[in-house]
């Protein structure tokens, strides 16, 4: 009986999935019923919503890129090197106020993010660069990676509290500094933890819906640059549902099709993290 | 002159009065052995003579800690050369999740070493010395953690004894081994007292009776009776060492 | 050589150091910018006040009951949810294909964008089930959008109570289900309320999935049941944000200020657990 | 009290005679109300609408006025298949709703409750701009415009790069900018920087002194000290007019000023809470359009709004 | 009659086989002492008395247990009832997180006792037959965690008692305990075997010589000898039992 129960429930995430791919996939064949799959693949320009309508993800993508990547150079080394501080020099009673203060940046509401990056980092940037547009992917992405700095910091600093002292002692005895500790016997021990947390706060930076809506702003153009505005698939998803885009016209179906590669996105990102962190796991 | 010499020492852990003037001198290229029952000091003792305790918060020391003439808990000391030269070996075997291999080198390339021809020697030394290169020669590309228990508190032996270090600290380095790969390391422990000194913590009696020159006896932080292990096994002076002993408790 | 070291030891400390300092400083660069905008408005009638198109006389009441019973009927339903399925995969699964699968699938669902779940919802909940634009569509969305963060800090929990506990049961002749009952869960609690308080703050900060299930914004009673109507607090301040008039951008930071307390409380909340949790085993 | 007694006994004929009798007891009679009226729609209508929402609560505390800000496309999403009573609309009800409405036994009542006067706007700085024609505007925003320099639009204007800022390429406001400048709905070069929040192009053509940008009035009377309006020549008079609430509802201030919209579907209308609030909002709407920054229609076109409002709920009866 | 009888039990952990055709009777209200080398397989065979090792998953057992004339590995037995009657003490004290008033009652209250008197009644009996109740009986609501070592061990003792059983299994109760803790337990163990039947394993043959009254050594999986404790300790009739005794491995 109590494993029924128990197993029922665990089928829900499942059906949660079913739930989200069957939603998102009669839009999507309905879609790619009107909007040939080689210009969605092939195409640079992404313009559903102007009279010349073009559906090449692509400028989606970059944009998700841009921001995901940019994102992740600043919280994974400064969470990690946090990780790193809280969990061999701090002491216990800095490591128990800091942790948790920190873990209130993860839970700081998105929209509240969003203005902070308009009106606070990008301002500061156009003091540096003038010519940085007003939107522009690089605060977006620096307040996303300020965001998930805290999941990496906590996620992988629990890791390394779970390598064992005995590997510290063994290393500490060989003559090796606080820092050789850290950098050869912690962090390879932990690895695969903290390519968890990595992995994890990843997908929340592809996911990150209203920072990039507010202040990346909403133009797709395939672009490099970060100073320039760019437009993500979860602000572009955003956009059209909150927009005044008549329903069950070609924009309100496209969003279900950037759903469907958002999803399939992050799908592929977890099995690939899977995949390393099994193999890099190291027993202990 | 005693390599290891320990005047009035005493530790603290927190209020906790762990260590209690202790007055200690040990020969080199011997092998002395701490026993006493649980919680009586014998592993805080030990990880003095190599400043592992410094790790600990809340610790603090009085006395004098001298290893080759040397005060070592006087400021300016270099506490990384003196692990190098006060080697260490645990209870529990620590082989890093790594290869056999670059577990011996890890400390050799802490300290310096690069060349590559200058490791694979150290490695084969280190491991012959440790009497494990028969049984590793053809994987040390493999990880560690594929070795039997015994072979790994020897490999971590290798590895203590690759970065070149004077003295041995070993706490209870066979509890958790089987018979055979204890009897093993027994042997070796003998082999290695004409390099090294070593000092050793047990918990067994039998082991120290065995392979040790001079035993100690602690007993609530306190050092009841330091002397040639025949004289603490046949004729100890003290009816606490002798009521040890004897099995009267503990 | 040992000197080159020595630097670098110290080098690095301080550049770990520096690390974390960024966070904290982030933090409160990012409290006292939302403190000096929102402070000037926020009062008590600001609290009790339904919203108002006249910004002197508009108050978050709805938002904070419409975010409180959202977060009160998710809660419940996540834990159990979560819970049940954390027992699932750590106490009775095999290690087979078919539980990789649900694992798998777990971490995946924990990086699905949650304007997707919104769309789930809208069509499950809302539609299909027929439930309307209510407050418990859009629990029942938040529940499954938080549902992969309670099974793994669940699964955590669980695995971090020790097998000599459960050992201790079984030799006094307790059944699986009675050590599951009377020591695991007992055991776990603290780390499995940690894991919920902290998703919980994460669902107080939604906007994007409750907008498509269909909050709304300007809502002037107090809800009494949940088929009623609402808004929560992230929507009512996005709304006020994007108004013309300056004063409604005053309020949106003083909402935040709120939505930040509630946030605060909640992991004050966690921590304390979690603390008292540590000491135990 | 008394009268929420009586109202159960109450006949149809009694309450066409109160309807008929003066206003104080009328009020007294609106009170029975109750029940909800769920809107939901354009976030640019929003603030109107939530001013007719609250005086009307204030006048029927028993009525629950909901409103969301879904956007037209969203709530029209909604409303079409009967899941709200009213959408706002910030641009006209597509062909396909409506048959979609259809299937759902909906129809739609289209009601204008005010306009929207886009403004063109530059930076406080730009001393150059006087006035633009349509003609010139165009020329910035077409599809693959040549405009790089504010010289490529007005010979003696400065070899400067001009930057651009218009509204998210979802909203109404862009759809109607484009079908009165271009020609076509939705035509418009695609190198400029969308937002789908005015404050943030506010801030933007603010903080830029070779900016150019557009958005509804409301916008820029809030920041009318940080921004300076363009006015715009009449294509008919040849005028250069300033946007002003006489100039866009006299009808001079051309082609930028558009009509805003209520859509409450005629099934709703049934419901007395939900009649009640659209006919309390069409007799105030003038007001409450001036109040959240918009343009009243003239006084006679209110008249045949409600008019066609009237004749609505009387067919309905 | 034994209380227990194991005829031909073998064991396997997968293709390990951990324990090789083990004969044993043993006598009610007796104290039995398993003794041996780390990994020598005590731990599996008590754990095979009241089929603790069915938890393990690949583990294979044939020959058969009796305990007081039932087969328990018939099918048929009820586990959580032979498991009330077997009770079982781990190395590490292990009390649950709850009061040591819940810690007590958790067994009566699984089988069935829910009447407050009377379970307040267990707590006083099973807490006094443990030596501990002078100690706590002021603190029964509070936090087992609260307890020192020893007296969680005793804790947990108590804890076994609680469901009234005919035999207490203990494996290795005090090697994480100090010297005065162990005396109590050891003084403890002699005044349960007038109403239990006592099973210990231990590594300390010191502790073994002192309490039982039959010792059985355990070699690779092998019983190698069980007899009368001064037997086995004074006149073994087995070379490797000798050698064990004495020292000389292990
Ligand atoms: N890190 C620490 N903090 C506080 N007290 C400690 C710490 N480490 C050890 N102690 C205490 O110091 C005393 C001596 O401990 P130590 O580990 O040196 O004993 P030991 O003789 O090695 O025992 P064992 O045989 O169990 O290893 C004990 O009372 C112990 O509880
Ligand atoms: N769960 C298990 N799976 C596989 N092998 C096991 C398991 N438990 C024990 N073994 C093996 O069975 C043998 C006997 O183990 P056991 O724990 O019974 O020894 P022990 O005599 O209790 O040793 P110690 O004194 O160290 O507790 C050992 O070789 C051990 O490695
Ligand atoms: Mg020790
Ligand atoms: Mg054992």
């Amino acid at each position: 009986m109590v494993p029924g129960v128990l197993f029922s429930s665990s089928l829900i995430t499942v059906l949660t999935t079913v739930g989200i791919v069957l939603v998102l996939l009669t839009e999507t064949v309905a879609f790619f019923g009107e909007v040939s799959i080689i210009e969605f693949i092939t195409s640079d320009r992404w313009t559903p919503q102007f009279a010349d309508k073009h559906f090449g993800i692509l400028p989606l993508l970059v944009g998700t890129m841009m921001i995901t990547v940019i994102a992740s150079l600043v919280a994974l080394p400064i969470g990690l090197a946090t990780a790193i501080y809280l969990s061999e020099y701090a002491p216990e009673r800095v490591r128990k106020v800091v942790k948790p203060i920190l873990e209130v940046l993860a839970g700081v509401p998105t929209i509240v993010y969003g203005y902070f990056a308009l009106t606070f980092v990008t301002p500061l940037i156009r003091s540096l660069i003038p010519e940085t547009s007003i939107y522009n992917a690089l605060s977006a992405s620096i307040v996303v990676g300020i965001m998930i700095l805290p999941m990496v910091a906590s996620l992988s600093e629990d890791a390394m509290l779970a390598v064992p002292r005995k590997l510290r002692d063994g290393a500490f005895a060989l003559g090796a500094t606080r820092f050789e500790v850290a950098l050869k016997v912690v962090v390879p021990a932990a690895l695969s933890g903290i390519i968890a947390s990595f992995v994890l706060a990843l997908s929340r930076a592809i996911g990150e819906t209203m920072i990039v809506t507010i202040a990346a702003g909403a133009l797709a153009q395939v672009t490099f640059n970060p100073l320039e505005s760019v437009q993500t698939m979860t602000a572009f998803i955003v956009n059209i549902s909150l927009g005044d885009v008549e329903p069950g016209s070609i924009e309100s179906k496209s969003i279900f099709a950037v759903g469907m590669t958002l999803f399939v996105l992050t799908l592929t990102l977890n099995l690939i993290a899977q995949f390393i962190s099994r193999r890099y796991k190291e027993e202990y | 002159m005693s390599i290891i010499e320990t005047r009035n020492l005493n530790l603290y852990y927190g209020q906790h009065h762990a260590l209690l003037d202790i007055n200690v001198d040990i020969e080199e290229n011997s092998i002395t052995a701490f026993i006493g029952p649980s919680g009586c000091g014998k592993s805080t003792f030990l990880r003095t003579l190599n400043r592992m305790n410094d790790m600990i918060p809340n610790v603090k020391i009085t006395g004098t800690v001298k290893v080759a003439g040397e005060d070592i808990y006087q400021s300016g000391v270099d506490v990384e050369i003196l692990r190098k030269r006060v080697g260490m070996v645990f209870q529990q075997p620590n082989p890093f999740p790594k290869s056999i291999y670059d577990n011996i080198t890890f400390g050799p390339k802490l300290h310096g070493v690069t060349n590559r021809h200058e490791l694979d020697e150290i490695v084969e030394k280190s491991l012959k010395a440790a009497a494990l290169w028969d049984e590793v020669k053809d994987v040390l590309k493999k990880p560690a953690y594929g070795l039997s228990g015994g072979q790994q508190q020897r490999l971590c032996i290798a590895r203590a004894l690759a970065v070149n270090p004077q003295i041995l600290l070993m706490d209870e380095p066979t509890s958790a081994l089987d018979p055979i790969s204890t009897a093993k390391i027994e042997e070796l422990l003998d082999e290695l007292k004409e390099t090294y000194t070593i000092v050793i913590v047990t918990h067994n009696m039998q082991q120290a009776a065995r392979i040790s020159d001079k035993t100690a006896f602690f007993l609530n932080g306190e050092l009841v009776e330091y002397d040639a292990t025949p004289v603490i096994f046949q004729n100890p002076s003290d009816k606490r060492t002798e009521d040890y002993i004897t099995g009267r408790f503990g | 050589m040992t000197k080159l070291r020595k630097i670098k030891d110290v080098f690095f400390k301080w550049l770990f150091f520096a690390a974390t300092a960024f966070g904290m400083l982030s933090l409160v660069v990012l409290v006292v910018d939302i403190l000096y905008q929102g402070l000037p408005r926020l009062s008590w009638e600001f609290i009790t006040n339904f919203p108002s198109f006249n910004p002197d006389k508009a108050g978050i009441k709805a938002a904070i009951l419409g975010s409180v019973w959202v977060i009160g009927l998710t809660a419940p339903m996540a834990l159990f949810l979560g819970v049940a399925t954390a027992l699932y995969l750590e106490e009775y699964a095999k290690k087979n294909w078919f539980t990789r699968l649900i694992q798998t699938n777990i971490s995946n669902l924990a990086g699905v964008p949650s304007i997707i779940y919104g769309i789930l919802g809208l069509a499950l909940f809302v539609r299909a089930m027929k439930l309307g634009p209510s407050i418990l569509a859009g629990a029942f969305t938040m529940a499954l959008l938080v549902l992969p963060i309670v099974v793994v800090a669940a699964q955590e929990a669980i695995r971090a109570v020790p097998q000599t506990l459960r050992h201790g049961a079984y030799a006094l002749g307790a059944s699986k289900w009675q050590t599951i009952r009377g020591i695991v869960l007992p055991s776990a609690a603290p780390g499995i309320l940690t894991g919920m308080i902290l998703s919980l703050s994460r669902a107080i900060g939604e906007t994007a999935p409750l907008v498509v299930v269909g909050a709304f914004v300007f809502v002037r009673f107090a809800p009494t049941d949940p088929l009623d109507k609402f808004t929560v607090l992230p929507i009512q301040i996005y709304s006020w944000v994007s108004q013309p008039k300056a004063a409604f951008h005053e309020l949106a930071a003083s909402g935040i200020i709120v939505l930040l307390i509630v946030l605060l409380l909640m992991n004050a909340t966690a921590v304390l657990l979690r603390n008292k949790y540590q000491k135990r085993f | 009290g008394q009268n929420a007694q009586q109202a159960p006994t109450a006949s149809a004929g009694d309450q066409a005679n109160n309807a008929a009798q003066a206003p104080a007891e009328q009020e007294e009679k609106t009170e029975e109300l109750s029940g909800e009226v769920l809107i939901a729609g354009s976030s640019t209508v929003y603030p109107i609408t939530i001013i007719a929402a609250e005086k009307f609560m204030e006048e029927n505390p028993g009525v629950n006025v909901s409103v969301a800000s879904t956007g037209t496309g969203g709530g029209f999403k909604k409303w079409q298949v009967g899941e709200t009573d009213i959408n706002n609309a910030s641009s006209k009800i597509k062909d396909s709703v409506i048959e979609e409405a259809k299937k759902h036994g909906i129809e739609p009542l289209e009601l204008t409750v005010a306009y929207d006067a886009l403004t063109v706007v530059v930076n406080k700085e730009n001393d150059f701009v006087d006035s633009m024609t349509v003609e010139e505007l165009k020329k910035i925003w077409e599809p693959n415009s040549t405009v790089k320099l504010w010289s490529d639009v007005r010979e003696g204007w400065p070899k400067e790069e001009i930057k651009l800022y218009g509204p998210g390429t979802d909203s109404g406001t862009f759809e109607y900018f484009t079908e009165q400048i271009v020609g076509e709905a939705k035509s418009s070069r695609t190198d400029y920087t969308p937002s789908e929040d005015d404050n943030v192009l506010v801030q933007g053509v603010a903080g830029d002194k070779y900016s150019l940008g557009y958005f509804g009035y409301a916008y820029y009377a809030e920041n009318s000290d940080k921004l300076k309006a363009v006015p715009i020549v009449n294509p008919e008079t040849k005028e250069a007019v300033m946007p002003s609430d006489e100039a866009i509802e006299n009808g001079t201030y051309k082609p930028l000023g558009r009509e805003i919209w209520i859509y409450p579907s005629k099934q709703a209308l049934k419901k007395p809470q939900v009649a009640a609030f659209v006919k309390f909002y069409m007799e105030n709407a003038a007001e409450y359009a001036k109040e959240a920054g918009y343009t009243p229609l003239p006084a006679e076109k209110y008249d045949v709004e409600r008019k066609e409002l009237e004749e609505a709920l009387k067919a309905l009866q």
